[in-house]
């Protein structure tokens, strides 16, 4: 067995629902999920708690790399991150032509909104994107709303507001309570969402299990984890695309 | 265990520096979990006293269902809590939800039972000694239930202190409700779940004393000013 | 008042401890209630003051319930203090009826004088002597000026002059018309109180008379081996 | 509100399918509880006692401590305990974290200062009332304990059940030291809380259902075997 | 064992409740303490027996303390019952200091026997009747054959019998070499048992005597009252 840290968006679209019996069936191999924020995810590989992580926050992960944490990052995959927002679109989202022109608008409608304001990989995003759009993050007034939450958490806030929030194509997809929201803009490529991979460094951590979690990079990195990360979909939506290097 | 000491550290610099932050969501977090109290213990100190001298058919069953109350699991409160209080839901027109006032209506669902229980217990032993005496000076229910709370205060006491103590380190309930928006509904506990969440296990830890220090301060506060111990045996 | 119990019964863990019992009892006598221990004695007078339910059986009084409950004053073999002050013990009777604060005052400065604790009134009541705490308890009861008091045993742990005193309160109260209805294991104190006795044996009133007539010559020989296992020097 | 129903109607048919995820959660919760509140009862229970019994300096302050302890918030605790169990932590070495294990002693930590209070409140009564005759007896410190535990026992049951009640609905500490993972160390609340995430209210709700069932099966259960009520006064 | 108490005072909450005492007291004597209700009997009672703890002055005791205490008992003016059964209140001493079970049943059906109350070997103790708990005070005081008895009052709720009972079985042990120090309001009670008489006013000793003069001629004009107090047919 092997422990994974990974981040909330990651488990919340499901496909480690997929993945996990196949990599059982396939290798043998049982991994333990523990289902975290990105700044927890990697203060677990810091703290040699678990064998590997997967986190979608470059930066950070660079850190930890450059920190000799992990002996190096390999993306797996990615999918991008969309607007959602109330139905009935009060910024007129719809009609925007860019990420920056769809927070441009939620900006001059005043539309409330919701920030994960946790400093996970979807945060992240979002502050580099209103960086990117010229806006001001802490001159906002009460409609840019801080909570403080999980991806799952922050949607039902949001749907419970009727507010703007950004969240990633595949917790989306899978999210339950969709009550009154939907997907106003998506497909800018500054919404790319690079899922990587970072096994714990075992010269810093003996114990760690440097051998399952090589294993299991081997096979996530493999044609058959391709296919069935490819092949993922919800309501004949595709969420993720593969684009490991071999 | 560096993260122990760079929690102190943390707590003792926030605490000195009197972070506007912080004061603002230990301000919040009293606000939220004395006004909880309050109301639940309105609630539950008459409750409590009333079971312990009602005798009527099911009296067991609804102590066992009270008992099981305590275990209440704060996220479950506070789902059906938010479904009452969404838009959708029938109290949506109030437009509750994400405010304070959420936070302490699912507080005073969480610590009501508990409350009431330890009421309960407690004045069982009380309601033993007085009986024969209520009863022959023709006492009416509610005289007798305000005579057990008062001459029981103190050991009333422990019994709020609990539900205080309960409301104040509770997060499930009131992240949900609450939303833990910044500079709305953020109190210290969420704020701490918020910090473990982003891995910054030494601030975490720093607000976490704070509270502890809080609840320390509340309860010798109280303890004091009701000189429990001093009274000799009561 | 006039209370009448007919065939009254009571139970506890299937086992009668009272009963059956038919008794009357009238308005201008004090009634003593003598017995062995375990006789039965605080289960009827309990079970006459309403506080303890009978299993079978029924408690008939000369009022309506609620009012006669108001006008019955019920003192325990063991004091039940309030977790208060003397003061508080005292005004808590009259409280519950609501009299005027000043009258309770008064009232309750009258009765600390009359039992000797006026220099008592603001100690906490569970923590005085035991003959302290029986005065206080007759002095509860009495404070409402009841027109039936039951006394249980009133002046168990009472010194000798105590007893005295208490006794001339309750005669007092007598000759104003309260009834009274007394368990004592004294039988000097029977002898001087009785008007009218109950004799209570395995929970069954064994013999009942005139005061006068039972103590100079009981009809059964149990109540005759009761009074000479008295002590008399 | 149609939420709540479907919560009822999702806790309904987990139940009669004997949903064999649910069976595994609810056993593990069990487990987890069970063991957590058998430790804590045994550091309590006495602990609580011994407070009550014993008049030392700063009783007084050990008390309000206590009180204060009742309000850990649990997502503190659940940090502490991970920084001791963590890899680089002084008990790393044991390999416990993210192990029923470790849930477990972050329980005991959360629910043993509430049953510790809780007992010592209703041990005051019982010592005052035993003061006097144990003294008397000459009875040692450990005789005074154990006769006011025996003969205070239908009250421990009160001060147990609420930790209990506590354990079991408690998520902020075992979701940080567990790490909820399926099949090892998923239990009901974290998976509630999961669900919630998800916003699949109406799975979370049905989960709600079953712990609040549960507990009140273990409830009704310990109340009809002890028979608190029948005997009476006692 | 000789018990001396010199200079002994008992504060509670700055007033002087009792003291300052010089009293010695020796193994072979009944010594009755009296006094009017508040006199201080009860606390000068637990003092001697330790239970009390003396504001100032001492108490020596003529064995190590800790073996001194295990050879007292005492019976509480008010029974405390632990919330057992009788069997198991009379048991209660003896396995306190580890005494073989068959030994303690057999001691416990001998004591139950004594005192009447046999047959309620398994009912729950603070449900007897005010006697009844008495007499298991007593019981329970007794069954560790104590070499000094402190008393309270013991026969306050008992019936005639029943004093007289608890009387010989008092003077049956005191033959057997158990010291008795005990008070009573029950005058004939003290003039039946006592060898030695301490009588207490205000807290303090007033009279100390013998009882065969004590009776007769007591030294003080107070005594004198107190004495004539009494209820003499
Ligand atoms: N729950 C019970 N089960 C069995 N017997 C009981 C119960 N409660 C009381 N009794 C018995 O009923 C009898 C009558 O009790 P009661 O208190 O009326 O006696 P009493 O005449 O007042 O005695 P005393 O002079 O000692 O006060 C006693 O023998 C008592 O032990
Ligand atoms: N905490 C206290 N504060 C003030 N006075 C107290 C306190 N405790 C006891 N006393 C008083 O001390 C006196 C002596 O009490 P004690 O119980 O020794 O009397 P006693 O002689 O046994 O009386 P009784 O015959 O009524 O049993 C009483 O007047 C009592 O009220
Ligand atoms: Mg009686
Ligand atoms: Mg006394």
């Amino acid at each position: 067995t092997m422990r994974l840290a990974v981040t909330t968006s990651f488990h919340n679209s499901g496909l480690s629902d997929v993945l996990l019996p196949v990599i059982k069936a396939e290798i043998g191999l049982e991994v333990q999920l523990l289902v975290v924020g990105t700044g927890q995810a990697l203060r677990l590989g810091r703290a040699g708690d678990v064998d590997a992580i997967l986190v979608h926050s470059k930066a950070a992960e660079d850190a930890f790399v450059a920190e000799g944490f992990a002996p190096y990052r390999r993306e797996i995959m990615y999918n991008d991150f969309v607007l959602i927002g109330p139905a009935h679109d009060p910024a007129q989202l719809a009609q925007a032509t860019s990420a920056r022109d769809a927070l441009k608008r939620i900006a001059a409608a005043k539309a409330p909104f919701i920030s994960r304001g946790d400093e996970s990989g979807t945060h992240k995003k979002e502050l580099v994107l209103w960086d990117a759009a010229a806006l001001e993050v802490s001159a906002f007034d009460p409609w840019y709303k801080a909570v403080g939450a999980g991806m799952g958490a922050s949607l039902n806030t949001a749907s419970a507001m009727g507010a703007y929030i950004l969240a990633d194509r595949a917790s989306w997809l899978n999210f339950g309570n969709k009550t009154g929201l939907a997907l106003l803009y998506a497909g800018d490529p500054a919404l790319f969402n690079q899922y990587a991979y970072l096994p714990v460094n075992a010269v810093k951590h003996p114990h760690v299990n440097a051998a399952v979690a090589q294993a299991l990079e081997a096979w996530l990195v493999s044609q058959n984890a391709a296919d069935l990360i490819n092949g993922y979909s919800i309501n004949g939506e595709r969420l993720f695309s593969f684009n490991a290097q071999n | 265990m560096t993260d122990i000491w760079a929690g102190l550290e943390a707590a003792f610099w926030l605490i000195v520096t009197l972070d506007s932050d912080l004061v603002e969501i230990t301000l919040r977090s009293l606000q939220v979990s004395v006004t909880a109290l309050v109301f639940a213990s309105l609630i539950a100190l008459p409750f409590g006293t009333w079971l312990a001298i009602r005798r009527f058919r099911y009296r067991r069953t609804a102590i066992a269902v009270l008992n099981a109350l305590m275990g209440l699991p704060p996220v479950v409160v506070g789902l059906i809590v938010y479904l009452l209080l969404s838009r959708s839901g029938p109290f949506g027109v109030f437009g509750l939800l994400f405010t304070p006032t959420a936070m302490i209506i699912a507080q005073v669902i969480i610590i009501t039972p508990l409350i009431a229980s330890i009421t309960h217990q407690a004045m069982r032993e009380l309601w033993a000694e007085y009986h024969d005496l209520l009863i022959s000076l023709n006492t009416t229910k509610r005289q007798r239930i305000m005579t057990l709370i008062w001459d029981g205060r103190r050991a009333l006491l422990t019994a709020a202190l609990a539900g205080f103590g309960r409301a104040i380190g509770e997060v499930g309930a009131i992240m949900i409700v609450g939303g833990n928006i910044d500079h709305a509904t953020r109190v210290l506990t969420t704020a701490i779940a918020l910090e473990t969440g982003k891995g910054d296990f030494a601030l975490a830890l720093g607000l976490g004393f704070v509270l502890i220090a809080l609840a320390l301060a509340v309860n010798i506060l109280i303890h004091s000013l009701s000189r429990t111990e001093q009274e000799g045996r009561w | 008042m006039s209370l009448a119990l007919s065939k009254g019964v009571v139970k506890r863990r299937g086992k009668v401890i009272l009963g059956p019992v038919d008794l009357a009892l009238n308005a201008p006598d004090i009634t003593i209630i003598l017995g062995p221990n375990g006789a039965g004695k605080t289960t009827l007078l309990r079970v006459l003051h309403g506080v303890e339910r009978l299993s079978s059986g029924a408690l008939t009084l000369s009022k309506p319930d609620a009012q006669a409950r108001q006008e019955q004053a019920y003192v325990f073999q063991s004091p039940i203090m309030l977790r208060r002050t003397v003061r508080a013990n005292l005004a808590y009777p009259l409280e519950l009826i609501g009299t005027a604060k000043p009258v309770i005052a008064q009232r309750v400065e009258t009765w600390a004088e009359r039992i000797g604790l006026a220099d008592a009134l603001d100690r906490h009541a569970p923590r005085l002597s035991g003959g302290e705490k029986q005065k206080l308890a007759l002095a509860r009861a009495l404070i409402r000026e009841p027109d039936v008091l039951f006394l249980d045993e009133p002046c168990a742990n009472l010194d000798g002059r105590s007893t005295r005193e208490i006794e001339t309160l309750l005669k007092d109260a007598h000759l104003r018309g309260t009834q009274i209805i007394m368990t004592t294991h004294d039988l000097g104190q029977a002898r001087r109180m009785a008007s009218d006795v109950v004799f209570l044996l395995g929970g069954k009133v064994h013999e009942r008379g005139a005061a006068g007539r039972f103590f100079v010559t009981p009809e059964t020989p149990e109540a005759q081996a009761f009074l000479n296992g008295d002590i008399i020097e």
